[in-house]
């Protein structure tokens, strides 16, 4: 799973695989990330409080 | 509220996020895979240093050469011994699970008392002093009563120092009563000695043969030294040389022979005649050994053209005369040909008739006494102990009848009919019983049991909780092979003398004594010119003092082989090899062996097969071995027969159902296996099985083929020659 | 007692009741769970599993759950990437379906495995070229996204939606939900390939083996496809008897009818490709393994011909057209019997491709190889549709999984009453959903 | 998968199985078993939940009496190469790497510690040559004392297999460095079965080394070939007596079986199709 498990080898199966792994991994992580800081910037900003 | 709710969801949140981020989850996720890699009730061998001990295996009479690998004082591995005579390497089944019989929960661990009735199980712990003045008082208080005669004892053979220390002891206290459990040998004996005139097991050269015509030998299933046919098998397929197997089962070794004989059982005797009088009247024999060193020739011929034209024979073998000239003239065109003798393992010694006729089927080719054929075993005689004197009582009881009767009058040429036991225990106030297992491996255990039930005072000398442990008195274990001193001659068939030394390769386990020891204690035990007849002071002395002169090579090589010497001459009156005389004669004129049971009641033949995945002899089948036989063997705890498909559609039984099985002896339910392999109506059922003593590795899987076959005398020898029995399968 | 927690606007039946429904199917699930228990505790000696089926029904149900899942990713890409918006009427209940089926196959996998505490090695010591690694790593990356995209639903819940940091996130995340939605497809798309994968690379199988494209077998695109294809008819199935249980109409016709159409003619196109693979099969990839086709199907107790019928036939043709066909699509009776024949036609699909394939012999001298699963084993697959059940009816209470629900049940006082009559029958009629 | 660093030629330790010297008489199985630590229970007799690393069948070619035969089969793992050396049944689908293929040695190898037990391999392996530990291996009160060191005792809920009793390779190895020699000799590395086989029906050794008698017997053709339906076939036997199992499924093994029986030869592949241009093609009978 890292280049530091013994069985990682740098070849194109690892390249696709992996890449496409981390490639999924950051877009869900970094729009988590995203999400969440802006929704506590909102909550600061005082929005979506008693909107009814 | 409002406000404690907020709390109490970030609170939440954060909690769960909080402790996802800590390194405790992951942690802990990676201790519990390690301790899943290590999980304590899983065993981890301790290493340590690496060591190889030659020694012999006694699991079985072929006297392989082992090599056991120790890992400081543990044996882990047993292996065959690289350059043996014998096995040269190789190992059977049985002789590689021997660690599982050292370590296994069967060994009886300490001297032992009844305390229950026979077979309760119900046992007290006893001190070795305890059980040896026992076993001396019972002696002496039988001895004092005037029938020492009345005291016998069952050893798996007559040769060996442990053999002969029981004999002796049996001499010494005035007993002719030494009973050798049954096997091949005793008619291979018979027919040696009215042929040659020596006393003595037959040795069959079968690694210089080109051409083995086997009647019914499990030459691949555990005759003779296993592993020795093995060899011997695999070379003649190097060399293409031709096997023979003449059997109405395909067993393993007509799977393998180049020719399978599907005869009629019980009709060996018959197809060995007419193949002998197809030789005869092609006149294919051995001219010059027929005439200068064979007698009554032409009174064989004479007989075996009246009655044994192939023919006339063809109906009663169901092999048709063509086929039984072929190959009686490929026998004899042979280079080196071989006829063998005994069926399966040889456990049962069969018709001396049969032996007679297949022996002399070895003497028209000429092969007799010359390599690649059979002769006379020399006698192991390096036993040289001095004579014993016998007290007054020891010669009155020395002169009484055998109780079996073997070498009566009537019955001159055997030595043992050890399956008379059922019928002699009235006789018997005291048995001791040396690593056998009658009330498992002799015909007929219901009656073996009977008879044990008559007999006031049964010692067993086992090493293993077996049926007849469990039916003694008093139990002395021995060291099992792996922890004892031994000298193992071995008789199975081999060419040549060969001596194997069992050594301990551990200290006993358990507080165990050997045998040897336990039979001088008893001696000395029981004074006297009995003691007198001791004098050694342990068994060990007793061994180095017997073989002084080859101590040396045993110690050093594990096993010593005697030079090549082939007999020359033959010591019957005339010199020659007899073929036919007035004893001979009455032999072969002798009724056959009736088949117990063969009438409309009973409109199947049952026979027992020998298979080299079931230890059938003393020793019970190891977990291992139990793990590789098929499940249409057994199949939970039930036994299968093998049985025609033909002939169990015509009685309307199903592959795999479970059936009764019945035969005058006995009845048990047994599973159906459908197998092409056998003649129509033929049941087969394997030895070995239906063991009620052991560990539940063992026990009460399939059926014990002897509850329900008994001892068929041959009315020429007084041998069992029970080949089969009437069967009913519903 | 509870009625802060219900949505506005939303009628449901009393909490007693509600309650008692929970204890019913919480009921099937301790079964389960103890039988779980047991699995994990003396071992998978407890199974009718055996070295001949070291893959079997739990196995089968990993599959067959995913494929019927594949309702929310497809639906998913539908809307949020191809711009179907009329599906964000059942876009919620797809999202829900699918957590249930994707949280199932793993709470099934990890009681398979021989050695659950060292299970996560799959990913460390990921071996990249087996087919299962890939499963696994997309089957959870994907189940992410799931819960991803079903926590905004949750944070909609009245109360949670009070506390604006949740009101924004839950804004927020349906702001990034494209995202989301798109990443998803992705995995699924991979994941659902490489379940077809796992079999179709089987060599040594010749019932299972098919031919490759690059390093991808037949079955890893035909799986994919029929996952899209039957996905969104159990999701269709699923909401009609939501329906039928609550008596209420959740979501509007034309959504239906727009769904059920395109899960038809992702049936048809599956099934005519899926026809044509097993003919080349038929043809040329078994007899080149030495098997004339009909020796998969003879010999046995179980499988014959009738499975090529059932799952070509009567669970692909059949749904797909009934699907396609305006009239019977629109007929309720004709489009729900559909989903249903469809839902029997991937299960029998993915059911061949697991334990056929373990029981044909291939060893020329070996024997056909039959399994029984144990009750721990049935116990075990069924544990997941009561827990499904149990979430749906929790969700189906608090959260506004309908939006059309409002609008297509206006609330009249005397609806009230009936509402209570009807929810013990409702109840009752749980267990047997999904 | 991965190369191993090598510096002399690889080995490719296989087997030859003469079957008509075979005589099914076991002890190649309980060799096995005392060598690696196999465990046993008291009912063995479910054959599908026993582990046998090493298996004899028993095949028959189904003639009626008295034109009955039967053959025994030894089958221990097969150490598939696969279709490009590596790509073997097992190793190929393991998705935790915890069975490999050594280019060293052309053993398939089992990590028992790394194995999860998801039993993927089992699924791929057409010889069942692969068992899982159903239960924990339990041994009765004092039979532990006999279990080999060289060999772990492997836990409940994970799958093992013949492994060429590769830890008599290292010790050979091991002995051979301490010798100072770079090569282990042919008679140094002999697996369990090999040793014990009485009827010396097994020959095993490296495919590659011409000095070899495995070698000699086989005679591998070393350079790929493409079978009828363009599977490469690697070391095909030369000796017209030489079969191995399922070999058109390109598996590839390293288990070689000798016959001189036709119909046993048969056996070792289906026969269903007709395959012009495969030099056994014919009937399916004998099944």
């Amino acid at each position: 799973m890292f280049p530091f498990n013994f069985e990682w080898v740098w070849d194109m199966g690892h390249f696709v695989f992996h890449g496409g792994l981390w490639y999924a991994l950051s877009v869900i992580g970094m729009g988590m990330t995203f999400v969440v800081i802006k929704s506590i910037y909102d909550t600061m900003q005082g929005k979506g409080g008693h909107h009814h | 509220m409002k406000l404690s709710r907020r709390c109490f969801l970030s609170f939440v949140a954060g909690g769960a996020a909080g402790t996802a981020l800590s390194p405790l989850p992951w942690k802990l996720t990676d201790d519990l895979s390690i301790w899943s890699q290590n999980w304590p009730w899983t065993p981890v061998p301790p290493d340590g240093e690496g060591t190889y001990t030659l020694s012999t295996c006694t699991l079985c009479p072929g006297g392989c050469g082992i090599s056991v690998r120790k890992i400081d004082d543990r044996a882990i591995k047993i292996e065959g011994a690289k350059g043996h005579p014998l096995n040269d390497g190789g190992v059977c089944i049985l002789g590689l699970s021997g660690l599982q019989l050292l370590y296994g929960p069967t060994r009886i661990q300490a001297p032992m008392k009844r305390v229950g009735d026979r077979g309760q199980g119900r046992w007290q712990t006893i001190s070795w002093k305890q059980a040896i003045a026992e076993v001396a008082g019972k002696l002496k208080e039988i001895r004092d009563q005037g029938a020492p005669q009345s005291v016998a004892c069952i050893a798996p053979k007559d040769v060996g120092t442990v053999a002969q220390l029981l004999s002796r002891l049996l001499s010494a206290y005035g007993s002719p009563n030494f009973l050798r459990m049954p096997s091949v040998e005793d008619a291979y004996e018979a027919a040696i000695y009215l042929t040659q005139g020596a006393t003595g097991a037959a040795g069959v050269d079968v690694e210089n043969a080109d051409f083995i015509l086997s009647f019914g030998s499990a030459i691949l299933d555990g005759y003779g030294s296993p592993v020795r046919m093995f060899k011997a098998n695999s070379k003649m397929k190097e060399l293409h040389g031709t096997v023979v197997q003449v059997e109405s089962r395909l067993s393993n070794t007509a799977a393998k022979a180049d020719q399978w004989l599907a005869v009629k059982p019980g009709s060996e005797a018959d197809l060995a005649m007419a193949m002998a009088n197809v030789i005869i009247s092609q006149v294919a024999f051995d001219q010059d050994f027929i005439a200068n060193k064979v007698d009554g020739f032409e009174a064989f011929a004479r007989m075996v053209q009246d009655k044994y034209a192939p023919e006339t024979v063809a109906q009663k073998t169901g092999i048709d005369s063509e086929t039984i000239s072929k190959i009686a003239l490929q026998f004899a065109a042979a280079r080196k040909p071989l006829a063998l003798c005994g069926k399966g393992k040889g456990q049962t010694p069969g018709s001396l008739k049969e032996a007679l006729a297949i022996h002399a089927l070895n003497a028209l080719v000429g092969n007799i006494n010359r390599s690649g054929g059979v002769q006379a075993l020399a006698a192991y005689d390096y036993i040289n102990w001095p004579d014993i004197e016998t007290d007054s009582v020891a010669a009155a009881g020395l002169q009484k009848m055998r109780l079996d009767g073997a070498g009566s009058d009537s019955l001159p040429h055997v030595r043992y009919l050890t399956h008379r036991l059922a019928n002699i225990a009235d006789g018997v106030q005291a048995l001791l019983v040396a690593e056998t297992n009658p009330c498992h491996s002799l015909p007929d255990t219901q009656a073996v049991k009977a008879a044990f039930d008559k007999i006031p005072f049964v010692v067993s000398f086992s090493s293993f909780m077996d049926e007849t442990a469990m039916n003694a008195d008093l139990i002395l274990p021995n060291h099992i092979y792996l922890e004892r001193f031994e000298d193992v001659p071995v008789t199975a068939g081999v060419a040549r003398p060969t001596v194997g030394l069992c050594r301990p390769i551990v200290n006993p386990l358990y507080n165990t004594q050997h045998l040897g020891d336990s039979i001088m204690q008893i001696a000395k035990a029981l004074g006297g010119t009995i003691a007198g007849a001791f004098p050694w002071e342990d068994y060990e002395t007793c061994l180095k003092m017997t073989l002084r002169d080859q101590w040396g090579t045993l110690a050093k090589k594990g096993v010593w082989m005697a030079p090549n010497a082939t007999r020359t001459g033959f010591e019957t009156a005339p010199g020659k090899f007899v073929m036919m005389n007035d004893d001979m004669g009455a032999i072969y004129m002798a009724d056959d062996v009736a088949l117990q049971g063969g009438d409309d009641a009973y409109p199947l033949v049952l026979i027992p097969y020998d298979s080299i995945r079931l230890a059938s002899r003393y020793i019970g089948d190891t977990p291992f071995m139990v793990k590789t036989v098929s499940d249409t063997v057994i199949k939970g705890q039930h036994g299968f027969v093998d049985i025609n498909p033909e002939t169990a559609k015509r009685l309307g039984l199903a592959d795999g159902q479970l059936a009764k099985l019945t035969t005058p002896v006995g009845e048990a339910t047994v599973g159906v296996h459908f197998e092409y392999g056998i003649m129509p109506g033929v049941v087969a059922m394997p030895r070995g099985l239906g063991h009620t003593a052991y560990d539940a590795f063992l026990a009460g899987k399939g059926v014990n083929v002897n509850q329900l076959i008994g001892p068929v005398e041959d009315p020429a020898s007084g041998l069992d020659a029970a080949w089969g029995i009437g069967a009913k399968l519903a | 007692m509870d009625s802060a927690l219900i949505p506005e606007g939303v009628k449901r039946c009393s909490l007693p009741k509600f309650l008692l429904g929970l204890v019913v199917v919480g009921g099937v699930l301790a079964v389960g769970v103890y039988a779980m228990l047991e699995c994990w505790i003396k071992g998978l000696n407890v199974t009718g599993m055996n070295d001949y089926y070291g893959f079997a029904l739990w196995i089968w149900a990993d599959l067959a759950v995913i494929a019927l899942g594949g309702g929310a990713f497809f639906s998913g890409l539908l809307k949020y990437v191809i711009g179907k918006d009329d599906l964000k009427y059942i876009i919620n209940y797809a999202v829900l379906i699918g957590f249930i089926c994707y949280s199932s196959a793993l709470l099934i996998l990890a009681i398979d495995v021989g050695q659950p505490l060292r299970s996560w090695f799959i990913f460390w010591h990921a071996n990249v070229h087996s087919m299962l690694t890939e499963v696994a790593f997309c089957l959870s990356c994907y189940f992410a996204v799931l819960t991803i995209e079903y926590i905004p639903l949750i944070l909609e819940n009245r109360q949670i939606d009070k506390v604006p940091f949740f009101h924004n996130l839950s804004h927020n995340m349906h702001g990034a939900m494209a995202v989301f939605a798109a990443t998803g497809a992705f995995l699924s798309f991979f994941h659902q390939g490489s379940l077809g994968g796992v079999a179709g690379v089987l060599f040594g199988r010749p019932f299972a083996f098919r031919e490759h494209i690059l390093i991808w077998p037949f079955t890893f695109f035909l799986f994919t496809w029929s996952a899209a294809a039957y996905g969104p008819s159990f999701t269709l199935f699923i909401t009609w008897l939501t329906e039928k249980i609550t008596r209420k109409k959740l979501v509007k016709d034309n959504v239906v009818y727009l769904l059920a159409k395109i899960s038809g003619w992702m049936i048809i196109t599956y099934i005519i490709a899926k026809s044509a693979d097993t003919l080349y099969w038929m043809y040329n990839t078994a007899p080149a393994q030495g098997f004339n086709w009909t020796f998969f199907y003879e010999n046995n107790p179980f499988y014959a011909q009738w499975v090529l019928f059932a799952e070509i036939i009567l669970g692909g043709f059949v749904p797909g057209l009934l699907l396609i066909i305006k009239p019977t699509r629109e007929n309720t009776f004709l489009r729900v019997t559909a989903t249903l024949l469809g839902i029997m036609g991937v299960s029998l699909n993915r059911w061949v491709m697991v334990l056929q394939t373990m029981a044909v012999p291939v060893l020329s001298f070996d024997s056909w190889a039959m399994y029984i699963p144990s009750w721990q084993e049935i116990a075990t697959t069924i544990l997941p549709v009561a827990y499904g059940v149990i979430l749906i009816m929790i969700s189906y209470r608090y959260l506004p999984i309908f939006p059309q629900e409002r609008e297509l049940n206006p609330l009249d006082p005397d609806a009230a009453e009936s509402e209570n009559k009807e929810a013990p029958a409702a109840d009752k009629l749980q267990p047997a959903e999904a | 998968m991965k190369e191993a660093q090598t510096k002399h030629r690889p080995k490719r330790f296989g087997m030859a199985i003469d079957l008509d010297k075979c005589t099914g008489c076991g002890a190649c199985m309980v060799a096995c078993f005392s060598e690696n630590n196999v465990p046993f229970r008291e009912d063995e007799s479910d054959k599908r939940r026993s582990i046998t690393w090493m298996k004899v069948y028993k095949i028959t070619n189904g003639e009626k009496f008295p034109h009955t035969e039967v053959c025994y089969i030894p089958r221990p793992c097969q150490h598939c190469a696969g279709q490009h050396e590596g790509h073997s049944p097992c190793v190929s689908v393991c998705p935790a790497t915890a069975t490999d293929y050594s280019r060293e040695t052309g053993i398939v190898s089992q990590i028992y510690t790394r194995c999860f037990g998801c039993r993927y391999c089992m699924g791929a392996c057409p010889y069942h040559a692969r068992y899982f530990n159903w239960w924990d291996p339990i041994w009765p009160k004092g039979m532990e004392r006999y279990l080999s060191p060289n060999v772990s005792p492997r836990m409940r809920g994970i799958v093992e297999k013949c492994s060429f009793c590769f830890h008599r390779y290292q010790l050979a190895r091991n002995k051979a460095f301490n010798d100072g020699r770079r090569e282990v000799e042919e008679k140094e590395y002999q697996t369990a079965c090999t040793q014990a086989c009485p009827a010396g029906a097994i020959t095993f050794g490296d495919l590659n080394n011409p000095a070899h008698a495995v070698h000699q017997i086989v005679r591998p053709n070393l350079h790929e070939e493409h079978n009828a339906a363009g599977i490469p076939i690697v070391g095909k036997a030369q000796n017209p007596h030489a079969f191995r199992l399922l070999e058109r499924l390109g598996t590839n093994t390293k288990i070689y079986y000798l016959s001189s029986r036709e119909w046993v030869r048969k056996a070792g592949d289906n026969y269903q199709v007709q395959m012009e241009s495969d030099p056994h093609a014919a009937d399916a009978s004998g099944h």
